[in-house]
């Protein structure tokens, strides 16, 4: 039988009384909801942080850099020019109360102003992610549908087939997002005409550029689901399923996909973070507004409130997407309890 | 759509919305980038235009003058225009406007008014006066630039500077409707237009409903948007597509930006560059005519003139054509100059330093793909007698972080500005002084002489004398091989033939669609 | 030794032929071997001589991938440019994976609090998308191939770095450390001994499957125009370059990436060999 | 779906009219599997007759090819098998030109089966009663019929609260819980065939004895069994006739009582002569002798009577698990082991006896209670300073490949246990290294190999050779053969036999199964749920067990119609 090892489930040796360590399901599950929210707290003050002090060390004077954006030209500036500039941001501070300040900000969910906009970085974020979150989306969801069929058509086939099948997701899983997007406007908006070249947010622009995302992420899913779906396979309880009587189709849909599934649930997480650095590109690409875009535009203008807010906003996602994933995990298998 | 252009009958079809495709989306509608000007131009009347040949004509001021000392500028304007906010388009409004940009409103104003500029205030309603520190006899050609649209003075003094940025309000032919950021721009007609240019093609409204700006960095985007009639206009078509958009039926139209080309500065503060033979011998190692002429397809002009472009009035020939294709000239100046020595990979040596130049740009920005291919190009033929340059693509972050600001960092520096008269000279050659810097000289070069040359032009009301001025000036700057001109900055606009009346105004060459209507 | 037959052991060791899978991987190894030691062995032009005569031609057996808009022969600069991508990749991946293991190691065998926080420092940089820890990293230092190293290795750490936990612990909680306690032995000559050859092991593998990767990821950025400086042949650089030719010249974007793509699958197509080869525990 | 259900019906009518035909007829049955191109031949010439009512049982060692041989009779062979036969027929028809469609109507309804992996043969995803419900479905049962003939059937097999244990998945089930889901799920058509694989293997005692029963009664309603089993106590319980597989051919083959009493074939015998029990203590299993070198210089076995080698005392383990709630996995558990001396310790899986070999060990430290080895305090000292004692005390594991590093040898596994100072000289080190092999019999030639290239008995010889190496007082042995062949079984307990005679050794003997325990052991602890429930010599426990619990273990212990040849 499986041996219990000593140090993955926490286990607390000599714990007391009986009594206390019994408590009520809805307790523990209180518990775990809590522990789940510090640790999501703890994931976005870091993600802030590390933003807010990685762009501390950002080369050049901020209020030259404002005042840049703000004219759009890159030159030298004049102290009398930089004074209200920095009198506005407060830019004479020391960089711990920047930071205070700039934390109590975030606890208040006030992410200031951009310097370039004029606007408030929440107002910003919030036009945005509409479209990026829709396209990760429906990337994650394309990519799930080209997954499962590819993955329940060709595993397990007999070494022909699953060279080809593997092959394949290797292939797609390599494939970089700025290249298969370009071959993807080249064929099919430039070539064949079927999409629009610059779909916008409307239902046909969000095609390709959904695409490019899906493509190498169903490669990368593929292949995590394809040794599972291999695996789950060959397991006595699929063969016992067809000692039944069960027929390979249904065994593999009914049986098999659910087990193989599992790590492709724990990649989806991930991916709607990887999703928006491949927005990134795609967006560029295709022409989409989105997060990704907006990330480059304030990168590359040194907008440091839209960056430290983009960083949270993906680190927000990030924590929900985990917790989604892990709603998800229990759904599917219900033996893993939320740890 | 090619087959369009022969269907069409050519009746003019009311209303519609114009899906125009820009390249670049700019933080506000109103400001100092030339992104800002093109779409404010839309919805901003300005106090004057520049027609087609040049010449400064009515749009909000009917009539304008200057004293005779050249320090007071009177300007009558049009009766009874109305800001869309309601307010009128009074005298008052238009000395605001003065004071607003030259306190930072817009950067680009203020930096052409800043040395002038004295004070401006109504006269009457209808009449304002602007007065100048010293004579500026082509103030009104500055002015028909979009930097210098007209907004309300109540918008101004009563909206945040948000609402100002995403929707200025003016008394143009269209007004913001909408900002979808990161996608478009949406601007809808102004239903009781009175105040068109003077060259405009028609009065009234606009015809158009609406126009969809839209936002498309990529240029084989834009083209194959246009193509598969996705939009309606696209704003810069890159020279190698520029063919296939003419074959295609397209109407496209091509706009040398006068003001300064784009070209090099040398450093003439630090480094290499300090001697003239060095640079001079830079100048003759270069064939700029085929290394543009390849990469631009025919479509980009080359230039020679590192002071302004071909474009702009009081341009010299004569400076264009200072230096050619002359390696072995080339070789002589630097051997001449001590440079005598070559390492193994042939890059010259002097007293065992290596003649190696520094050549910063802003990629994607200042520089778009076909300007960072033409460096190449200079890189690469430089090399042939010695230089060896070192290409650094520099991202705008560390543009506006001022990198490679300072002689130090850099020998060259690379870049355009756009302007209507040569007066642009003062702007990129005022010398640099420590109450007075002026950090948009590149070259580092404080020099009174070259100065006094501009700004006796600056101030000569004379357009011969003037010209005759600008173009000692141009010499001057060629003689020394202080700047070299590699090509002409282009504004170019293809247009669907569907769409008719579209036109690049005077003068920066942004699309004008006052007068753009659809044909049946 | 016995009347019976021995239980046969459960895996026959399979026959030393190399995969037909590999074979097409080991001649492009080959290939970026020469490439990489000695390009102009296998150029056929000078990858930086200007020709525009010959500007923006197709392939043709003159130039084998075409030239581009300087007329400089295509396949002559991704001969060359393999020195600089693969310095890249390689780079990287060996960063990433340096900085993976320290932080692995730290979180899964670090103390209690040092461990914790590790931890917690590892869920928060994976929080972060990649790219936007590469962009971060070249605005504070500006583009070049180091930045580039670093920020594609910084990037992929975390990743790595929780999978460098995961192995140390799964190695610490194994049957034959429990054994090695058993047997009286030190903490540290465990580690030294069972702990950390097991956890690092297959590192091997993931070190060529970084190093696919950290090439798309480094191409990734030059494609946005953050990577090496022109006219360097760098593969994603000459993507870029040829972005603004792609109807025209179609071939500057499709051979680049289509050699991207080879390398990252090549590398891949190791990497899982190797992987499959520990796990059937051949040596 | 009518037309099938009539088409079907059809068939059974037509069937009750033949004479009673053997139900299955294997005749000249090969099978292989291709492999790297190459075919390897697995079973050949199996025949094989099951008439109605009749249980048939396939015994063998492991990789004798029986499970290959129970699959090809309903098609389902696996991957890149190649099967051969002159005539196999199922309720006489030719089931070799059987398409899947035609398998899978018969599968299921036909022929039940229960596959080797019991405990795994249920989707761990999926309630049990979906997975019954599923079997219902594939044939036709309306969906309105199947909730109640679902738990119809979890009652008939002996499932309490079926009500419960449809809604749960096979996680939350015990092992015999999930087996007779299992079985349940097989019979669910009454199919009049049924093959068992292996239907015991991995479960208690007391669980294997209902699943037996739980056969024999549809046996006794008509069904014919295959039961495959390499457990001769087990089949001697329910099978009528017996074929046994060596190497993928029947080597004998005859009415059960026959071939147990009275085999013709030596591999038969030595089969049989494997199987450990009370009986057989002191006595050797296997006709291989034990490797000469532990046999040899028999040192006097220290009497019983000096002081303990091991002595626990009142130990307490608990154990929180991640739902909150505390185990008492050991729960005051005191014992001496005396040099020399074989301590058993049975019980049910999760009694606590792999607990307390831990806490014997030291790996573990007790919640309460105190361990001495050698008359010294153990438990209570910290690591640093039991680690130059941990020589006295070793361990071999059910499972000795993970307890190998799988980067090192047999050679560096081995030299790696040695004393410091054998280690480093390296004469010394070749000399033990030598000895040790020779005690446990193996060659020279494993000592390059990798743990993973050796057979499973190998590779306990290797762990026991590892676990003798810093010559200890103590081996603690958890389940050290229960994962084996009973022949190699066999060998492994005549070693172990061998060894402590020859060096007076004292071993703490773990295992669930009561017949190695009392071939084994001196004296024996029995355990339930933590707590010592009886302890006594080995003859007082098994012969006249005191608690009720031991009663029913030894009570469910099948018997084996002993050969008188088995001497
Ligand atoms: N799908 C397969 N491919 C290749 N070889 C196989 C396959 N299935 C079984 N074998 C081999 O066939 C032989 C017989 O296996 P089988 O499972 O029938 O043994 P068994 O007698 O049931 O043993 P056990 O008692 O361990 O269950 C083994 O050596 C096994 O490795
Ligand atoms: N590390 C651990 N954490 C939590 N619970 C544990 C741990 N180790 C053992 N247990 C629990 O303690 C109980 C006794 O386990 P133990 O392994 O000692 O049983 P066992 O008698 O050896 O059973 P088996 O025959 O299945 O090996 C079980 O309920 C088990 O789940
Ligand atoms: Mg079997
Ligand atoms: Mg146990």
């Amino acid at each position: 039988m499986t041996r219990t090892s000593s140090s993955d489930a926490p286990v607390v040796a000599g714990a007391p009384a009986p009594a206390a360590a019994r408590p009520s399901r809805l307790r523990s599950a209180g518990r775990l909801l809590a522990g789940r929210v510090v640790s999501a707290v703890v994931v976005l003050w870091g993600a802030a942080t590390v933003a807010f002090f990685a762009q501390q060390l950002l080369p050049g004077d901020r209020a030259t850099v404002i005042l840049n954006i703000r004219t759009g030209r890159a030159q030298r500036r004049t102290p009398e020019e930089l004074e209200p500039i920095i009198a506005q941001f407060g830019l004479d501070r020391s960089v711990l109360q920047q930071y205070l300040d700039f934390l109590r900000g975030l606890v208040v969910g006030d992410f200031g102003t951009s310097y370039q906009q004029f606007r408030p970085v929440t107002a910003i974020l919030g036009e945005q992610l509409a479209a990026t979150v829709t396209l990760s989306l429906v990337a994650i969801a394309i990519s799930w549908v080209l997954m499962v069929v590819w993955v329940t058509l060709t595993a397990g086939r007999g070494p022909r087939v699953g060279a080809v099948g593997s092959g394949v997701d290797v292939v797609a899983a390599g494939l970089p997002h700025y290249w298969l997007g370009i071959i993807l406007l080249l064929v099919f908006a430039l070539g064949l005409r079927w999409f629009p070249v610059m779909g916008g947010t409307g239902p046909a622009g969000i095609v390709l550029p959904a695409l490019t995302l899906a493509i190498p992420l169903a490669g990368f899913m593929a292949q995590a689901t394809r040794t599972e779906f291999e695996r789950a396979l060959e397991q006595p309880f699929v063969v016992s399923a067809r000692m039944r009587g069960m027929g390979d189709t249904a065994v593999r849909l009914r049986h098999v996909l659910r087990h193989a599934v599992l790590p492709a649930v724990t990649l989806s997480g991930w991916a709607l973070g990887a999703t928006l650095s491949g927005a990134v590109v795609v967006e560029s690409i295709f022409s989409r507004p989105g997060i990704g875009s907006v990330l480059v535009t304030a990168v590359n203008s040194q907008d440091l409130p839209v960056v430290v807010g983009v960083v949270t906003l993906v680190a927000v996602v990030y924590v929900v997407a985990n917790l989604a994933v892990d709603i998800a995990y229990t759904l599917i298998d219900p033996r893993v309890r939320l740890s | 759509a090619a087959g369009s252009a022969s269907s069409s009958s050519g009746e003019r079809v009311e209303g519609g919305t114009i899906v125009y495709a820009h390249q670049q989306e700019p933080p506000c509608v109103f400001g100092g980038w030339i992104e800002q000007a093109y779409l404010s131009y839309q919805v901003l009347d300005n106090l004057v235009s520049l027609d087609e040949d040049g010449e400064v004509v009515p749009w909000l001021a009917e009539e304008w003058s200057a004293s005779e000392d050249g320090l007071t500028w009177t300007f009558t304007l049009q009766e009874g225009v109305q800001f869309t906010d309601g307010t009128p388009v009074d005298a008052e409004a238009i000395a605001y406007n003065f004071d607003y940009w030259v306190a930072g409103g817009n950067s680009t104003a203020q930096v052409w008014l800043q040395d002038y500029y004295e004070s401006a205030n109504a006269v009457d309603e209808r009449t304002v006066e602007i007065h100048l520190k010293a004579p500026y006899p082509r103030l009104a050609d500055n002015l028909t630039q979009g930097y210098f649209g007209i907004q309300s003075q109540h918008a101004l003094e009563t909206r945040s500077d948000e609402e100002n940025c995403a929707a200025p309000i003016g008394s143009g032919a269209f007004t913001v409707e909408h900002w979808t950021r990161g996608q478009n721009i949406t601007l809808v007609r102004n239903d009781e237009y009175t105040s068109w240019p003077a060259n405009a093609e028609h009065t009234g409204p606009a015809y158009v409903e609406r126009i969809d700006w839209r936002f498309v960095p990529d240029g084989t985007t834009r083209v194959a948007a246009l193509q598969s009639g996705e939009v309606d206009a696209v704003y810069d078509v890159p020279a190698v597509q520029w063919q296939s958009v003419e074959d295609g039926g397209f109407e496209l139209h091509r706009y040398i930006t006068p003001g300064r080309p784009q070209q090099l500065s040398f450093d003439t503060k630090e480094g290499p560059f300090t001697d003239q033979l060095v640079r001079q011998a830079f100048a003759y190692s270069l064939d700029r005519e085929e290394i543009v002429g390849t990469i631009g397809h025919g479509v980009i002009p080359w230039e020679g003139n590192g002071g302004v472009s071909q474009a702009t009035p009081g341009y010299s020939e004569k400076a264009a054509g200072w230096y050619s294709y002359d390696p072995d000239r080339a070789n002589e100046l630097l051997d001449e100059a001590g440079w005598t020595e070559r390492n193994s990979d042939g890059v010259r040596l002097k007293d065992g330093e290596p003649l190696k130049v520094v050549l910063p740009y802003g990629a994607g920005s200042i520089l778009n793909a076909d300007g960072a291919a033409i460096l190449q190009g200079v890189k690469e033929q430089a090399s042939e007698v010695g230089f060896d340059v070192e290409l650094v693509p520099v991202p705008q972050s560390e543009l506006f972080a001022g990198a490679y600001s300072t002689p130090e960092e850099r020998d060259f520096e690379v870049g355009y500005w756009t302007s209507v008269t040569a007066g642009i000279l003062y702007i990129n050659w005022r010398p640099s002084t420590e109450e007075a810097p002026n950090y948009n000289n590149g070259a580092f070069y404080d020099d009174p002489e070259l100065a006094a040359i501009i700004l006796e032009a600056n101030s000569t009301a004379d357009v011969e004398a003037q010209n005759a001025l600008y173009a000692k000036a141009q010499e001057y700057i060629a003689e020394r091989a202080l700047a070299i001109g590699l090509y002409d900055r282009l504004s170019t606009l293809a247009v669907d033939p569907s769409l008719r009346g579209v036109w690049q105004e005077h003068a920066q060459g942004g699309p004008t669609f006052y007068d753009a209507h659809f044909v049946q | 030794m016995t009347a019976l037959r021995p239980a046969r052991s459960p895996s026959r060791p399979s026959r030393r032929r190399a995969p037909w899978s590999l074979a097409p991987a080991a001649a492009l190894v080959g290939f970026l071997g020469i490439a990489l030691v000695a390009p102009q062995v296998l150029a056929t032009h000078d990858p930086f001589a200007l020709d525009y005569a010959a500007a923006l031609q197709p392939p043709s057996l003159a130039h084998w991938f075409g030239t581009d808009e300087s007329g400089r022969d295509l396949y002559s600069r991704v001969v060359f440019g393999t020195r600089e991508s693969l310095a890249i990749g390689l780079g990287a991946a060996a960063v990433g994976l340096a900085g993976a293991i320290v932080l692995g190691a730290l979180a899964a065998l670090g103390p209690r609090p040092v461990a914790a926080a590790v931890d917690r420092l590892l869920e928060v940089l994976f929080a972060f998308p990649a790219l936007l820890l590469a962009l971060l990293l070249i605005a504070i230092a500006g583009p070049s191939a180091l930045t580039q190293i670093l920020a594609v290795g910084v990037g992929t750490a975390p990743g790595y770095a929780r999978m460098v936990r995961g192995q140390i612990l799964a190695a610490k909680n194994s049957g034959y450390v429990q054994a090695a306690v058993a047997l009286g032995h030190t903490r540290w000559r465990i580690l030294r001994a069972h702990v950390l050859p097991n956890a690092l092991r297959p590192l091997v593998a993931v070190f060529a499957l970084s190093v696919g990767q950290s090439i798309v990821w480094a191409s990734s950025l030059s494609f946005l125009g953050l990577g090496v400086a022109p006219p360097s042949p760098e593969w994603g650089a000459l993507l870029d370059a040829g972005r603004t030719y792609i109807v025209q010249a179609g071939w500057l974007v499709v051979i680049p990436g289509l050699v991207i793509v080879a390398l990252a699958l090549t590398a891949t197509t190791l990497g899982r060999h190797l992987q499959a080869g520990l796990e059937r525990g051949e040596k | 779906m009518t037309a099938i259900d009539t088409a079907v019906r059809f068939e059974r009518a037509e069937r009750r009219d033949v004479p009673p035909a053997p139900r299955l007829r294997v005749r000249g049955l090969d099978v292989g599997f291709r492999v790297d191109g190459a075919v390897r031949r697995i079973v050949s010439g199996v025949d094989l007759d099951l008439a109605p009512g009749e249980c048939v049982a396939i015994v063998g060692e492991s990789g004798s090819g029986k499970s290959v041989t129970a699959r090809s009779l309903v098609g389902l062979t696996g991957r890149g098998a190649v099967v051969e036969a002159e005539e196999l027929s199922l309720h006489g028809r030719d089931v070799r030109r059987f398409r899947s469609r035609d398998w899978r109507r018969v599968r299921g309804r036909e022929v039940g089966f229960v596959l080797q992996d019991a405990l795994v043969s249920l989707d761990p995803l999926r309630p049990v009663g979906a997975e019954i419900a599923e079997a219902l479905r594939l044939h036709g049962v309306p969906r309105g019929e199947r909730r109640a003939r679902v738990l119809e059937l979890l009652a008939a097999v002996g499932v309490p609260l079926p009500e419960l244990r449809a809604r749960q998945r096979p996680g939350a089930l015990s092992g015999g819980l999930r087996q007779r889901a299992l079985l349940a799920s097989a019979i669910a058509l009454d199919p009049d065939v049924i093959i068992a694989d292996e239907p015991t293997t991995a479960l208690d005692v007391t669980v294997q004895a209902q699943v037996l029963s739980l056969l024999e009664e549809r046996k006794r309603r008509g069904a014919s069994i295959v039961l495959i089993s390499h457990d001769l106590s087990v089949v001697a319980r329910l099978a009528d006739r017996i074929l046994v597989m060596r190497s993928g051919s029947v080597v004998e083959q005859g009415p059960s009582t026959d071939v147990l009493r009275n085999p013709v074939h030596d591999y038969t015998r030595a089969l049989i002569a494997a199987v450990p029990s009370a009986a057989t203590r002191g006595r050797a299993l296997s006709p291989v002798a034990p490797p000469a070198a532990a046999l040899g210089s028999s040192r006097p076995a220290p009497a019983a009577a000096d002081a303990p080698v091991l002595r626990a005392r009142g130990l307490v383990k608990r154990f929180v698990r991640p739902d909150g709630t505390e185990t008492r996995a050991v729960d005051g558990v005191s014992f001496d082991l005396a040099p020399g001396e074989t301590l058993g310790i049975v019980g049910e899986s999760g009694s606590g006896k792999s607990t307390t070999a831990k806490l014997a060990l030291g790996l573990e430290e007790p919640d309460a209670g105190t361990v001495e080895v050698l008359g010294e305090p153990w438990s209570p000292l910290p690591e640093s300073r039991r680690r130059e004692r941990r020589r006295l005390i070793s361990v071999v594991d059910q499972d000795p490949l993970s307890s190998f590093d799988p980067r090192w040898n047999v050679e560096r596994i081995l030299v790696d246990a040695l004393p410091e100072a054998e280690r480093r000289d390296a004469a010394r080190r070749r000399a033990r290294v030598r000895e040790l092999l020779e005690l446990v019999g193996l060659p020279e030639a494993v000592l390059a190999r990798f743990p993973l290239r050796l057979s499973g008995g190998q590779r306990q010889r290797v762990a026991i050779a590892r676990a003798l190496a810093p010559r200890p007082s103590v081996i603690v042995l958890d389940e050290a053969v229960s994962a084996l062949d009973v022949t190699i079984q066999a060998q492994i307990l005549d070693l172990l036999t061998a060894l402590q005679r020859s060096s007076g050794v004292a071993y703490l003997f773990i295992s669930h199964d009561l017949g190695v325990i009392s071939h084994l052991s001196d004296r024996v602890l029995v355990m339930k749920d933590g707590v010592v429930v009886e302890e006594g010599t080995a003859e007082s426990v098994f012969e006249r067990p005191a608690h009720p619990y031991t009663r029913e273990l030894v009570a469910s212990i099948p018997d084996l119609p002993l050969a008188a040849s088995a001497s």
